[in-house]
């Protein structure tokens, strides 16, 4: 994130093994062990969810219409969204629904369906992309075309056909994570294509080649370390759009099931009331922000982790310098 | 019908008289993608079409329940019923012109009528096919070699006679439909005749962009304010633009900038968040207009699935629901008003009230339970609430999930089963996979208790392989004779008190539980005057209104 | 040049392939998909005879391949249609007549194709100007308050929905302080002035949420390239980190930008629906939408097969501008 | 002119715990040149780069005091430093194929340096970068300069970069290693310009150069380091002449060569010269351990050939330079000189062969109908100009690249020593991880064993097998090379092509690593493609060679046939041009150079190519 980290970074290059080097410098960065304890608490909060509505004591789904002011359209009663010892964070404008426990229960289907998205269309993108680089002219014609089936079909056409032929068998956020994982995965797919075509003829990937590595091996060891970096910095900004799309998704009928909560809705319902309600958007805007920084925060520091010439060459021969701060 | 369009008792807008000149702007969500007579189903002849189009009768212009009332418009009368009421007669006023000076004739009036019976051109009401003698097997006039409709006889230039199957006192209703508009045989080119429709109210349209994304309508020059004393026609020009989202119509009101001044939307209510802005903002409360249509949301039952056989279920459930929830899920008692009665709370339709269990403002959950026990479910009952996926709708998933709530308390597990539109509309009107239990809404073709219960509770009205609203099955021969019975009336203010108690019979038997009737929250541009908001339509209504 | 004009062929025959596979998708689709069209079309309270016409009449009863054989004929020879009063023929690349409205999709599309096209056009610009530009600050300025504040601008763009940013903006900038006008499409060829102003906001929203992945992949990339050797040529010769940044790393940095933004941009005809519909801007987002709910086949075949179109063009062009950015990659 | 241009005091450099540079001090006047020679990662380049604050902001720690052209670049500011950096001081970095930027043209990249130093137009700085790169020699210079250097040869590129320095004109050119990748003609060419420049500009020159031959010919002072100290320092002619420090008695009597004032078409005696080094040798101190490299190694590496028996190759110690070694290895496998013809022992065939860049008008054919046999446990040198299509060949022969025709044939398995050996390492791999690659190819899992072969070949290539976790960049350019060498030899492979393997290392450490590659090739019968342009080395290395010039194979023969009578006149040529080790038998050929290129004038003909046959 900070140039200081990366700098932080540079006092520990001293020779460690590979895995070991670089959990440390991932670990001397103070904003990405900041950013992680944010994120580990966002997972807990989801995790813990039906404790800590327990402790507030409210229902996620539990109707206030008393709360609510009907005439009005149904603004929360009471300051800031109707905040009170009961309702930690007010409530929902229209229900009355407790906003804290919507909020944590939410944060379990954003977080998960965005994340495991997110994760297969990282995987389905990266191995995609570089069969297309590497798999010969035919590889590439193949995958190139079926990227831009994908990327032309609307998602709506998609749910359509998806609605009709999914067994009802198959758990509802799952069905949602493979909509949105089949619809985002090019955009990686592209990323790695490129990225790989420019590497292919860098010499370290020939040599390793001739080591006698086969194509994906190759591909593995020497163009996937260096991808690490466009690609983590893409699929942290996959995270939030996974997240939206999911409340799109909700829209057109294959999302979560009400009355479960989830950011994305949340967000989506809150549109118009930022007038009347400022913290029912707020909230979840907040909290899709804040996951999304900590993520960034994470990427950018397992980026430069895994670089290790980052440290030490990145500002070579510039003013700023870095040896008062080492010695 | 089954989808509704909007009603009224108005006072908004800026005062001082109202003049003719200037240019109206219309800031619409949906477009008007149907300008053929023959499609459009309308009520009361629909707003913008009803600029263009003129009919055999009209809705009178007035606000409140003054315009729930059907008057002549080309004809001299509201029609000239027999004695049962299976033939009518009408006459056309003198001078009557089309925007190319041409004369409008019955027998244009009979052609437009029986396009609407070409499967190119459907989408019309359903009336004219079940009511005229032959309706049924009639395909049109370009299939008919010539032949027409011969239940439909134009004596004369002026003179046009209906013969109906049946007694049908409302008929001089259905005489409001754009069905009833003239269609000038030569200037028929089929589905293109949408393109340009040949005008015989007071403007004519001079430019349909995207399939009716942009309309502008100038006056029709041949068109005379003394033939037609309901359309006012203030305004030069008209402007109607659509595809616009409903939050940004309602801000562009609201801030009534340049041109949105004298802005105007037919089809955009207040939404819930903006109601609160309103209501703290006086001067723009004084821009506020407010209408009531003829709707009802209702959980519908059907009695052929378990356990909603059982009518104690029924009641338990019509003694559990929550209607502060449900109504809070539309929008508030400001956009929607608790409803116990099937019929709409208007005269018109014959409104009587009655509570037959009665569930407070929040449900009654003990008595609920207790029902549930004498069915023999005291250990919890758990059912499938079928709704649309059409997220902030009636019979969306809020009040699908309002209702889960409150059933909850009587101890009943509901399941939500969320439909996207068309698959919900096909699986509530089919017979065969019409679910247990889901939200349903009806909305008046005109404001009578005829169309609203008729198709509903009918017995004859189910319909086995096509779209059924029967949803309940409901067969009973006494509720059809007594349907039968009323509709020979032609006095419609004797007809009404019948209507209404035939609607709390109907209702002891628990096959639907009413929820709410929408309430209509217009805003208008600063500059526009002359707001007139009838309880027929529950829109403003554009020929009425003045810019300058 | 034979390379330019192989890889020219192979991308048109490529193309062609796309859209045959599109559009048999999206009539397998429309095929499994729930919903009666006749009925839709006739309207709800059509009685079972009429619907029965209607069907016969938009050929429904064909069994599918034959529907999809008529398509066929309609793009390569032209195809007829009933009006009602007589025959309407609708030219060789024909892409049918909507269900629901009669209209010529062929028609349709390209009245609504300027409309989308200047928003799409339009965003883009402004996305990789905001996104590039976000990217390259935050390279030069790594580490400082500015590009942290960056960093943070362009990340909650991301995490906010286009109705909502779209909405915001338009209460603030329109209603409230009243500095633009409402968002609305008039055609480039009525008034460009009002054609510009009116599309200011859809722009600065779409380019908004997308500028934050170009401004970080930008940013990464960059950083990448400043790691390498040969930046420390420049830094040894005395170029300033303004040059280094903005002329040696921002190149490196170009690939990756390139091969997305092509992809977006394409993708952006068919998904703007939101944006669309928010702003009033009746393009072809919007008339997917409405078709595809009212279940009107052909408009939706001719809607995707636009997007496919521009997906499958702007990944040509993607390509071509990729290769001539880094010589060393060759077209394929 | 009385202020020195250089002044250094007391420089210390740290990376980490590493000293690099340890209480250097030296001064440099106008238009003096200082050599700074001595073994591979003794910490030349580290203390060329301080000289211009290149260590800033990298982690590595600068003590001492540096002023160079009056800057203080110690405490200077950010401005005044960059004023110096191509200003004042030119800089030629040690690995020209990776200094480049890969994606703007050689002449753009050499117009933005010269514009931000001497402003003006566009187009007057590419007319400058033209002509700078003409004076360097780049034949078509003004076509050329629109080219990426990927399009480049190693060779070319280096000139770019020397060319990039010279184009502002600066007082103080620092050239590391500035000639490693160039044939022995183009070597003296621009040697010649440098030394032209600092007698009628004024420019200082600092050399830092593993070749002493190089710095024989080009400075006046040496100054030669070892371990990050200056072990010895004097006027070139004296510290050559009469090295009083051991080391520098090692490092001189391990230059390979070819007899000084021979005349190319003489024969030499190589017993002669194998004694020699022996002899000079035998003063080395053994015991002096050194992190990067051993010149106690190297010492001990030269030893044995005091009597060049083929028994005392076999006896485990790997031989030095000379030319015994290609006897010796002749003498331990007699049948191989015969058997050179056996059709069953060829292990590469290449018929045809042909590459062809670029399409219609741009075409450029790089190599041109070749036919080449390598047999098994034979060395072919290749030896050519700079871009004649060396590594072309090179890469196509082991199948990284398509020919455009022809066809090659292969058995066994095949490695290459990448002529660039910063590309050549992943930079997100530690080396050691590098050189296990091959092995973890072949499928072994035990982690020990793994890292004790791969410590074991690091420290054959006399690199510390300490060092497998660290990253390339810790390693200077010699030591990264011979990271590229010991991965190539892990494979265990049938034929190894090496583009340059030893033209980054110092005397001694080259010394040592052909040593390894004939000790290899003997004991595993690996045949050895060998690239270079150090005709010495070529020499003592291979049984074949053959010269390549602008594609196509001019002559092709017996080392001795070649040496001893070169027919076609480009290898005369080139062997004139080999430099010598002692400085006034060089100003001597450098005053003859400049008759054959007819006149004095500093500016060498731009019609370069046919100078150089003719
Ligand atoms: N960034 C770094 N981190 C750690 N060690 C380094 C770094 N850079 C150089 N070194 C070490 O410092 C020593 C001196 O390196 P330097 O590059 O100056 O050697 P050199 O004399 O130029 O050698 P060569 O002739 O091989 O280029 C070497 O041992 C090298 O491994
Ligand atoms: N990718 C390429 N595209 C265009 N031209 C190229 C390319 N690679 C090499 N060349 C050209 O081919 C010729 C031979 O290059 P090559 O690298 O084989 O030379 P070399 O003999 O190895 O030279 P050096 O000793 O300088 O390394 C050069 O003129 C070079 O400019
Ligand atoms: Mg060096
Ligand atoms: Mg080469």
């Amino acid at each position: 994130m900070s140039e200081a980290l990366l700098t932080t970074g540079a006092g520990a290059v001293t020779p460690a093994p590979g895995g070991r080097l670089f959990w440390r410098r991932l670990r001397a960065q103070r904003a990405v062990t900041a950013a992680a304890a944010v994120f580990a608490l966002l997972v807990l909060v989801a995790l813990a969810a039906p404790l800590l509505t327990a402790l507030e004591g409210q229902d996620p789904n539990a109707y206030h219409p008393t709360l609510v002011d009907s005439a009005s359209g149904g603004v929360p009663i009471g300051a800031f969204g109707g905040i009170s010892g009961e309702h930690w964070l007010g409530v929902e404008p229209q229900t009355g629904r407790d906003l804290f426990a919507r909020i944590v229960y939410g944060a379990r289907v954003s977080l998960g369906v965005a994340f495991v998205a997110t994760l297969i269309q990282v995987a389905l993108g990266v191995a995609l992309g570089l069969f297309a680089a590497l798999g010969g002219r035919w590889a590439d014609q193949i995958v190139s075309r079926v990227t831009d089936v994908a990327a032309a079909l609307p998602m709506l056409v998609i749910t359509l056909g998806l609605l009709a032929v999914a067994p009802a068998s198959i758990p509802r956020p799952v069905l949602i994570t493979l909509i949105i994982a089949g619809l985002g995965w090019f955009g990686t797919s592209k990323i790695v294509r490129a990225g790989a075509l420019a590497l292919k003829t860098v010499d370290h990937v020939s040599a390793a080649r001739l080591s006698g590595w086969g194509t994906w091996a190759v591909a593995r060891r020497e163009l996937l370390p260096a991808l690490a970096a466009p690609v983590i910095t893409y699929a942290v900004l996959l995270v939030p759009s996974n997240v939206v799309a999911e409340a799109a998704l909700s829209f057109l009928g294959v999302g979560i099931k009400p009355p479960t909560p989830s950011w994305g809705q949340m967000l989506t319902d809150a549109n118009t009331w930022y007038q009347a309600a400022p913290t029912y958007l707020l909230l979840p805007a907040a909290l899709l922000f804040v996951t999304v920084l900590s993520l960034t925060v994470i990427g950018e520091g397992v980026r430069t982790a895994l670089d290790p010439r980052a440290a030490s060459r990145l500002r070579v021969g510039t003013g700023k310098s870095l040896e008062e701060k080492v010695s | 019908g089954p989808e509704g369009g909007g009603a009224g008792n108005a006072g908004a807008g800026a005062s001082g008289t109202p003049h003719q000149g200037g240019a109206l702007s219309v800031l619409n969500n949906e477009a008007q993608t149907d300008f053929d007579p023959a499609r459009l189903y309308t009520s009361g002849g629909g707003n913008v079409p009803s600029l263009v189009f003129r009919t055999l009768t009209t809705r009178k212009r007035a606000g409140g329940a003054e315009g729930t009332k059907v008057v002549p418009d080309l004809a001299t009368d509201t029609g000239r019923p027999n004695a049962d009421a299976t033939v009518w007669t009408y006459t056309l006023k003198d001078g009557l012109k089309y925007e190319d000076g041409s004369p409008i004739t019955t027998a244009d009036i009979k052609y437009g009528i029986e396009r609407s019976f070409a499967a190119e051109l459907s989408g019309g009401a359903p009336y004219l096919r079940d009511w005229l003698v032959g309706g049924a097997q009639y395909q049109g006039p370009y299939k008919d070699g010539g032949k027409g409709l011969a239940s439909i006889e134009t004596p004369d230039a002026r003179t046009i006679v209906f013969h109906l199957n049946k007694p049908e006192g409302e008929f001089p209703f259905l005489a409001t439909q754009t069905q009833f508009a003239p269609v000038p045989k030569a200037k028929d080119n089929g589905t293109k005749y949408e393109e340009h429709p040949v005008s015989s109210g007071p403007y004519k349209v001079v430019k349909n962009e995207n399939n009716g994304e942009h309309l502008v309508l100038e006056r029709n020059p041949n068109w005379s304010a003394s033939t037609d004393p309901e359309r006012k026609a203030y305004p030069d020009t008209i402007d109607v633009r659509s595809g616009l989202d409903q939050a940004v119509i309602n801000q562009r009101l609201s801030a009534s900038q340049g041109p949105d001044a004298a802005a105007v939307t037919t089809d955009t209510n207040l939404g819930p968040a903006e109601l609160a802005k309103v209501g703290a903002d006086k001067q723009l409360a004084a821009r506020v207009g407010t209408g009531h249509f003829g709707y009802t949301n209702y959980i519908a039952f059907n009695p052929n699935v378990k356990p909603f056989d059982n009518p104690k279920v029924r009641q338990a459930i019509a003694y559990a629901v929550d209607r502060t929830s449900a109504v809070n899920a539309v929008g508030g008692s400001s956009l929607a008003e608790p409803a116990t009665t099937f019929l709409p709370n208007q005269k018109a339709f014959g409104y009587t009230p009655y509570d037959l269990f009665p569930a407070g403002p929040s449900g009654n959950a003990a008595k609920a339970k207790e029902l549930l026990k004498e069915a023999g479910y005291g250990d919890g009952l758990t059912v499938t609430l079928t709704h649309s996926n059409a997220k902030g709708g009636p019979k969306g998933p809020e009040v699908a999930t309002a209702l889960q709530d409150a059933l909850k308390k009587a101890g009943i597990t509901v399941k939500l089963q969320g439909l996207e539109g068309n698959d919900y509309n096909d699986t509530v009107a089919s017979v065969k996979k019409e679910p247990g239990f889901f939200l349903r809404g009806w909305g008046a073709d005109w404001p009578s208790g005829g169309p609203f219960l008729a198709p509903i509770f009918d017995g004859r009205q189910i319909v086995k392989d096509g779209a059924n609203f029967n949803t309940g099955f409901l067969n009973d021969a006494s509720v059809n004779s007594e349907i039968d019975e009323i509709n020979k009336l032609t006095d419609l203010t004797a007809a009404a008190p019948r209507w209404g108690a035939l609607d709390k019979k109907i209702g002891e038997q628990a096959v639907v539980v009413p929820l709410f009737h929408p309430v209509y929250k217009r805003l208008v541009g600063k500059d526009v005057k002359n707001v007139v908001i009838s309880d027929w339509t529950g829109v403003l209504d554009i020929s009425q209104v003045a810019v300058k | 040049m034979t390379g330019l004009t192989g890889f020219l062929l192979r991308r048109v025959a490529g193309a062609v392939l796309v859209l045959l596979a599109l559009s048999v998708i999206v009539y397998a689709v429309f095929y499994v998909a729930p919903g009666n069209v006749a009925q839709i079309v006739c309207g709800e309270r059509c009685s079972p005879q009429q619907v029965a016409l209607v069907h016969d009449k938009l050929g429904l009863g064909d069994p599918l391949y034959l529907q999809y054989a008529h398509f066929l004929q309609g793009i390569f020879a032209g195809r007829d249609f009933s009006s009602g009063t007589g025959v309407v023929h609708c030219s060789a690349p024909c892409l049918g007549q909507s269900y629901r409205t009669d209209e010529q999709v062929t028609d349709l599309i390209l009245g609504k194709l300027p409309v989308t096209g200047s928003l799409v056009v339009g965003a883009f610009a402004l996305w990789l100007l905001i996104g590039v530009g976000t990217g390259v600050l935050s390279a030069w300025k790594r580490g400082g308050m500015i590009e942290r504040l960056l960093t943070w601008l362009t990340l909650a763009g991301t995490s906010t929905p286009v109705f909502v940013i779209g909405l915001l903006l338009i209460i603030i900038l329109c209603s409230t302080l009243q500095w633009l006008p409402f968002p609305q499409y008039v055609p480039f060829t009525n008034d460009p002035q009002q054609w510009f102003w009116g599309l200011l906001l859809p722009w600065f929203s779409l380019a908004l949420i997308e500028s934050a992945k170009y401004a970080r992949l930008t940013r990464s990339s960059m950083l990448e390239t400043l790691a390498e050797d040969h930046v420390r040529t420049f830094r040894a010769y005395g170029l300033t980190e303004r040059a280094i940044v903005g002329r040696h790393a921002l190149r490196g940095a170009v690939a990756p930008v390139i091969a997305l933004s092509a992809l977006d941009a394409g993708t952006m005809f068919g998904s703007a629906v939101l944006t669309e519909t928010l702003f009033g801007i009746p393009g072809i987002g919007q008339q997917l939408v409405q078709s595809v709910r009212t279940v009107d086949l052909p408009v939706v075949v001719g809607v995707v097969l636009t997007t496919g179109f521009f997906v499958v063009l702007a990944n040509a062009v993607a390509d071509v501008l990729y290769a001539m950015a880094d010589r060393r990659v060759v077209l394929s | 002119m009385t202020e020195p241009l250089v002044e250094v005091t007391d420089l210390g450099i740290s990376f980490g715990a590493v000293r690099a540079v340890d209480g250097l001090s030296f001064t440099l006047r106008p238009g003096a040149a200082l050599g700074v020679v001595g073994e591979s990662g003794s910490g030349k380049s580290a203390s060329a780069y301080a000289l211009l604050g290149l260590h800033r902001g990298t982690g590595a720690r600068v003590t001492g005091s540096i002023r160079v052209a009056g800057v203080d670049v110690g405490s200077a500011s950010d401005a005044e430093l960059r004023a110096l950096r191509g200003g004042l001081a030119a800089m030629v970095f040690q690995d020209p194929l990776s200094s480049l930027d890969p994606y703007y043209s050689i002449g753009d990249q050499i117009a933005e340096v010269y514009r931000v130093h001497r402003g003006g137009s566009r187009r007057a700085a590419r007319a400058r970068a033209v002509s700078v790169l003409d004076r360097v020699g780049i034949p078509d210079a003004a076509r050329k300069s629109r080219s990426r250097p990927h399009e480049f040869s190693g060779g070319m590129r280096q000139r770019a970069l020397i060319a990039m320095a010279l184009a502002c004109e600066p007082r103080l050119l620092i050239a590391d290693e500035p000639t490693t990748a160039l044939d022995v003609t183009v070597q003296a060419q621009i040697l010649d310009l440098l030394h032209d420049l600092r007698q009628s500009t004024g420019l200082g020159l600092l050399l830092v150069t593993h070749d002493v031959g190089v710095a024989a010919e080009s400075v006046d002072e040496v100054l030669v380091m070892r371990a990050g100290r200056a072990v010895e320092r004097g006027a070139v002619g004296a510290v050559l002449g009469a090295p009083t420090d051991p080391y520098t008695r090692a490092l001189l009597s391990a230059v390979p060569r070819i007899p000084p004032g021979a005349p190319p078409q003489t024969p030499f005696a190589p017993e002669r010269r194998s004694s020699s080094i022996a002899g000079r040798a035998e003063g080395v101190d053994p015991v002096e351990p050194h992190a990067g490299s051993g010149a106690g190694e190297a010492a001990n590496v030269a030893e044995p050939h005091a009597d060049r028996g083929a028994g005392n190759c076999a006896s485990g110690h790997a031989r030095s330079a000379g030319e015994s070694e290609v006897e010796g290895a002749a003498g331990a496998s007699p049948q191989k000189a015969e058997g050179a013809a056996d059709a069953g022992d060829v292990v590469l065939r290449a018929a045809g062969l042909r590459k062809a860049f670029g399409r219609g008008r741009a075409a450029f054919t790089a190599v041109d109908t070749v036919d080449l046999t390598v047999h098994r446990g034979e060395t072919l040198g290749i030896v050519g100009e700079s871009g004649s299509g060396k590594t072309t060949l090179g890469r196509m022969l082991v199948g990284l690249l398509e020919p455009s025709a022809g066809h090659v044939s292969r058995t066994g398995t095949v490695q290459m020593v990448f002529q660039d050996p910063v590309s050549s390492l992943n930079p997100r791999r530690s080396i050691g991880e590098s050189v296990a690659d091959p092995l973890r190819a072949a499928g072994r899992r035990d982690e020990a064993a793994i890292r004790a072969r791969v410590g074991e070949l690091l420290e054959r290539v006399g690199l510390d097998p300490d060092r497998y976790d660290s990253y390339p960049h810790e390693f200077s350019g010699g030591q990264r090379q011979r990271v590229g060498i010991a991965r190539a030899l892990a494979a265990e492979p049938t034929l190894i092509v090496c583009d340059e393997p030893v033209s980054a290392l110092d005397v001694t450490t080259q010394a040592q690593v052909t040593a390894l590659l004939a000790q290899l090739q003997r004991e595993l019968g690996l045949a050895l493609v060998f690239v270079a342009h150090d005709l010495a080395v070529v020499r003592q290395v291979s049984d074949r060679v053959a010269v390549m010039r602008q594609g196509r194979i001019v002559e092709e023969g017996e080392v001795e046939a070649v040496y001893g009578a070169p027919k076609d006149p480009y290898t005369r040529q080139l062997l004139a041009a080999v430099p010598a080790l002692d400085p006034a038998l060089a100003a001597a050929r450098r005053a003859a150079r400049r008759e054959l290129r007819g006149g004095d004038t500093p500016e060498p003909r731009p019609d370069r190519e046919e100078v150089a046959v003719a």
